[in-house]
């Protein structure tokens, strides 16, 4: 029994940190927005694209790194702290494995040439500026060129999420059922890793605030109505990085109860981001509300992906049927 | 106890919902907190104000109806029910013109409230400082006295100064006695933004709106007749005015029962999301939105009693505030993944934010009740 | 429109507060304990009947005050506030008025000398030491006197509720359902007003101890930490009663929206009260964890009432379909 | 990651388990901290000590099994899932013992715990006092040192000590320098409660359960090997225990993930009562649970590593005693108006709520991780 990453996980996570730090800065998440420079954006991702993170769960034999879920969390958390723009999750975790699998992996996924966002309703998000789109559902997928989608922008509280309305059907990927039931597992997880990392990134920008900013005298932070919710904010993050180590590792030994600490671990995670983004908001006062500073970056990137993928409460009813009926 | 309307406030509630069926925009403006939608709001309040809809509570001769609270608490309740634009000129009518009433004197009501009514003078708040945000006392913007030139030269920085890039005039308080530290020492000012030595610069909320300004004033001249309530007198004279932007006038209830009510619609729409938890949230939302009107008409009563309790309007505050987040909150979890998209409930939830942060935290309200409400020994101010 | 108490009620409560303060000690409270002396209940009683309170509601045709529901949960939030232990709500509110409105008022009952406890279900709160039962169902309403029932004790976490099995039909009493429905109404109306006197009574108790004991050199009561989380309970005790004066009103005035009121009420009254009684205990430390301090006397009593004629779930999920389903 | 068992984990949990099933009273033991049911549970412990199930991971030669922190968490989660009875010995053998193991002396280890084990003598803790609780540091209860007799005189009030009345010893805090303030010049003494000048005085909890007593001590004469861990040490030794205290040790997860299987019994047999908020109340405290086993199980492997972090068994009592006063209040829901009843779920709901203020009240704990894992300077201590 040994419940941590391993020395090579750890390391690859430490590299990745060192990465992000110069890649990308708020700049460039704010690149990302309406109206911003999508270079600055491919560069990070090509940047990712040499350091392999769209290849993490791509065999060898494809090209790939042909790592495991447990490596693939632990990048994404980083990648969370990061707030990297553009569909990550979708493309490394969910779009890469499972095309690599069919045989029809794109040119220029694995070294971040080529954005794959996810469709499983109309809206998509991160559609304006996706390369491609995987278009999945519980009967199987198909993968649409950009050059063959007719996509609508739509405004979204976090710019960088570009959503659009994307119509057009895409050629059919070879993949049966059980691949796309992994592919949607590993949507829900990576985003629950990510928001793990964006949730760290709060707390720790929020801390440095508080630390600095004074009133009536002395340091915000040391007043309890500020240290006791961020306190608060802090058991949540802590209690919900476990149950996502605990998922990869049910992926990686594909366990009959995988579906369950799936949504465990989104639960937790998107729980404790909201409840972070709120309290760090609070904790900031009136400079937690401009965009001026960059606070609302990851906070709004909380809000949208804690109701993507499944929301708590979704998954919440998903695990009440599992729980209380089937048995 | 009598909870029922008299004939007149009958009426003055029906023929408020009249006019405004008749008068709301159908399609709903564009943020009052942008450049295009501020001026479209203008154009709103000049329709209100042609009316005598603008200042209901004030009296005839400044453009108002000499309405009852009750009347106005009815007014507000139909405005809000009938989603009429939000009101642009609020810091003015609401926050300006109560201390105005208070401690302005005769020429400068008469002076400045038909103009603020008439919506031709907007005016901004000008409390926050960078260095002095919870703890207000903390400002270091300063008066000097110019004897020779008959009034005072103002410098320092307000900011968040909400729509201040598109107001005219601003009010706020300045360290008139240099010697003096925290509440001492004090005056209000009344200062039209197109002094000399006055500058604005927007910057956007949370919202995306350019609806927050910094203003730099530097050397600027205010006649003697800018001073409202007295030289050194500010803190006592802003007091007031925080005390009703904490109060009631600045959030009626109908703002919360007409939101409530728009929820119950959404969830009626919803059904497929229905279950589990949603159902009880779209409940108690509505539930403490109703909790808030009876609270509120309690709290009317006793003001016009004289009856009112210390600390009335901090547990108001902390009320309406929280409630206003539950309940775009719960209007997002109904809207599941499309609540990221841009819209009134998205917008609604980022503004409702701005409720437990802005005219005075819920961290110092919480620390009011506590010592002045419920009497416990002074401690840490947070 | 004038939203608060006339100065006759407010007279009538400041009465029987100054009773009560004399009249119901917290050994009063105790002394309803199983093994405690119900001497000193019953004169409690007494003197409440002395008072009039069991006649509040009863015509004076029949011997009664005359007076309102208004007034009725004035005097029953001043109850709570003392604790008053015994079927208080449920003789005072519930079974006098219907009883004397059927011309079955027992004997005794107005002076306080007969103490009604209400039979929804098999176990009977106050079952252990009340002198007769009134059977309420939505068909109808029965009058079970003590000697004709066969009573069994059930321990209760608040010994005060001393509750029984209760075997027996009574005498069936002549009201029409419209009574019946409003006798109901009073139950959870007279509970509410009940809870906010507790929860006062619980915030004044832990106000005096946290200005008195001192950690780290000062009040506990100085700090934030013990200080926000009152203040919130408070908000929700000032929040909750004028829900319940505005029930009461809706009652005097026979509205249609009755039953959404009183709902509301007992809805807001049961949530701040159980919040109330978290918040004291823990900002009493240890010492809100015995008993032989007083405060689990009222934290037990508002667990207890909380859940009691339809807890907060409840009478949220008939609102539900009052608001969702039925418009 | 590595999530299996090995077979020898494996095989341990069997043994376990089928000997909990042989053993373990059909009929639950009435509450230890009550005096009847205290002699009984002590048959229970002496069964567990003959079996070498008393203390798994003690040395074989007091009476343990050598048993790796694996197989003790296994060995926990098969107890509480076979719901056994209440260990009446924990404040020895989960409090006192580690200290023993750290600090004590080879005689002192000798002479103590194989007696603890066995259930011979029964410990009771001797921290708080009546002015010192969440500010442990302000004891005052004292040690005079006696030449003549080669040994100490302890005189002074502990309080809030779990079962005291029904225990042997008393091991605490006293303060050995009479000139000392707080943290400095306290001594750790261990003090068999039948020495004269020792009163106990027991009283009830809120579950009206005799369960705390007050231990007065006049003049009461200990040798020196009643000292544990060198005089004027008390503090460094005393939190070494107090973090085993609101470490893991005391809380063990098959603890929460027992009952909260119980409470899916629970909802399953009253499904008529699983609408709106309380099926997502009933699974959330499932989550909870699952999740507090998750994050054990990475604690004890960074303690097993040396990697372990500040603070981790502060953020592990926040989690713990906040989730076990929900899964209650959760499982008093489902039973509606029988909540009030006398019965196991409304008895470990009063017990639940000792959780957020014994071991370090949970205000403590949020401020030392405010201070000591998120770096916040120092603030007020409540």
């Amino acid at each position: 029994m040994h419940f941590a990453l391993s020395g090579a996980a750890l390391e690859l996570r430490g590299g990745l940190r060192d990465l992000l730090a110069g890649a990308c800065p708020p700049s460039t998440v704010r690149a990302a927005w309406p109206g911003g420079d999508d270079g600055a954006v491919q560069s990070l991702w090509r940047a990712l694209g040499d350091f392999g993170l769209p290849a993490v769960l791509v065999p060898e034999t494809d090209g790939g790194l042909g790592l495991d879920d447990v490596v693939t969390v632990a990048a994404l958390e980083e990648a969370g702290r990061a707030g990297v723009p553009g569909p990550l999750v979708e493309t490394s975790a969910v779009a890469a494995p499972l095309l690599a699998a069919a045989g029809a992996l794109p040119k220029g996924v694995l070294d971040g040439a080529v954005r794959i966002a996810v469709q499983r309703r109309e809206v998509v998000p991160y559609a304006q500026r996706a390369d491609a789109f995987l278009q999945l559902d519980e009967s199987g997928a198909r993968l649409l060129a950009r050059a063959d989608a007719d996509v609508t922008a739509v405004d979204t509280v976090d710019g960088a999420r570009a959503a659009g309305r994307v119509a057009g059907v895409g050629a059919p990927v070879d993949v049966d059922p059980s691949q796309v039931r992994k592919a949607i597992h590993r949507g829900a997880l990576g985003t629950a890793a990510f928001l793990v990392g964006l949730s760290h990134r709060m707390l720790a920008m929020t801390v440095e605030y508080v630390k600095s900013r004074t009133q009536f005298g002395v340091p915000v932070g040391s007043f309890q109505a500020v240290q006791h919710p961020l306190a608060d904010a802090l058991v949540g993050v802590e209690f919900a990085s476990p149950a996502v180590l605990r998922a990869a590792q049910s992926m990686v030994d594909d366990e009959p109860d995988t579906a369950l600490h799936v949504a465990l671990a989104k639960t937790l995670a998107s729980d404790a981001a909201e409840r972070t983004a709120r309290t760090c908001i609070q904790a900031h006062g009136a400079m937690g509300y401009t965009v001026e500073y960059d606070l609302h970056l990851f906070a709004k990137r909380a809000w949208a992906l804690a109701a993507d993928w499944g929301s708590a409460s979704e998954h919440r009813a998903d695990v009440a049927r599992t729980l209380l009926e089937a048995r | 106890m009598d909870l029922k309307e008299t004939p007149a406030e009958r009426a003055f509630r029906e023929e408020a919902r009249g006019w405004l069926a008749e008068n709301v925009p159908r399609d709903p403006l564009p943020s009052g907190d942008t450049r295009e939608g501020f001026t479209l709001h203008l154009e709103w309040e000049r329709r209100l104000y042609d009316a005598r809809w603008a200042v209901v509570s004030w009296p005839e001769p400044y453009g108002g109806r000499g309405a009852s609270v009750w009347e106005w608490l009815a007014f507000e309740e139909e405005y809000y029910r009938a989603g009429a634009p939000q009101r642009v000129t609020q810091n003015g009518i609401f926050l300006l013109a109560p201390t105005l009433f208070a401690f302005g004197t005769q020429e400068q009501q008469d002076r400045l409230l038909p103009r603020m009514a008439a919506a031709e003078d907007l005016w901004c708040q000008g409390w926050s400082e960078p260095g002095a945000g919870s703890d207000l006392a903390a400002l270091t913007s300063r008066a000097e006295r110019d004897e020779r030139a008959g009034g005072w030269r103002l410098t320092g920085q307000k900011t968040w100064t909400t729509r201040g890039a598109f107001c005219t005039h601003l009010f706020g308080l300045f360290r008139s006695d240099p010697e003096s530290v925290r509440h001492r020492g004090l005056t209000y000012f009344l200062v039209p933004l197109d002094a000399d030595g006055v500058t604005v610069r927007g910057f956007a909320r949370l919202d995306g709106d350019e609806g927050f300004a910094e203003v730099y004033l530097d050397d600027v001249f205010v006649p003697d007749d800018a001073v409202l309530g007295g030289v050194g007198e500010g803190w006592k004279v802003a007091m007031a005015t925080t005390g009703s932007e904490r109060g009631l006038t600045l959030r009626s209830p109908g703002r919360y029962t007409a939101a409530a009510d728009r929820l119950l619609e959404l969830a009626r729409a919803h059904t497929e999301r229905m279950t589990g938890e949603l159902r009880d949230r779209v409940v108690q939302a509505w539930m403490d939105a109703e909790a808030y009107r009876l609270f509120t008409l309690q709290q009317v009563t006793n003001t016009a009693a004289g009856t009112a309790r210390t600390g009335e309007s901090s547990l108001n505050k902390l009320f309406w505030s929280e409630l206003d987040v539950r309940l775009h909150e719960t209007a997002l979890e109904l809207l599941g993944p499309d609540a990221e998209l841009d819209g009134p409930w998205s917008r609604g939830f980022l503004f409702s934010l701005a409720g437990p942060i802005y005219a005075g935290t819920n961290e110092v309200q919480r620390g009011i009740v506590a010592e002045r409400v419920l009497g416990l020994p002074r401690g840490g101010r947070g």
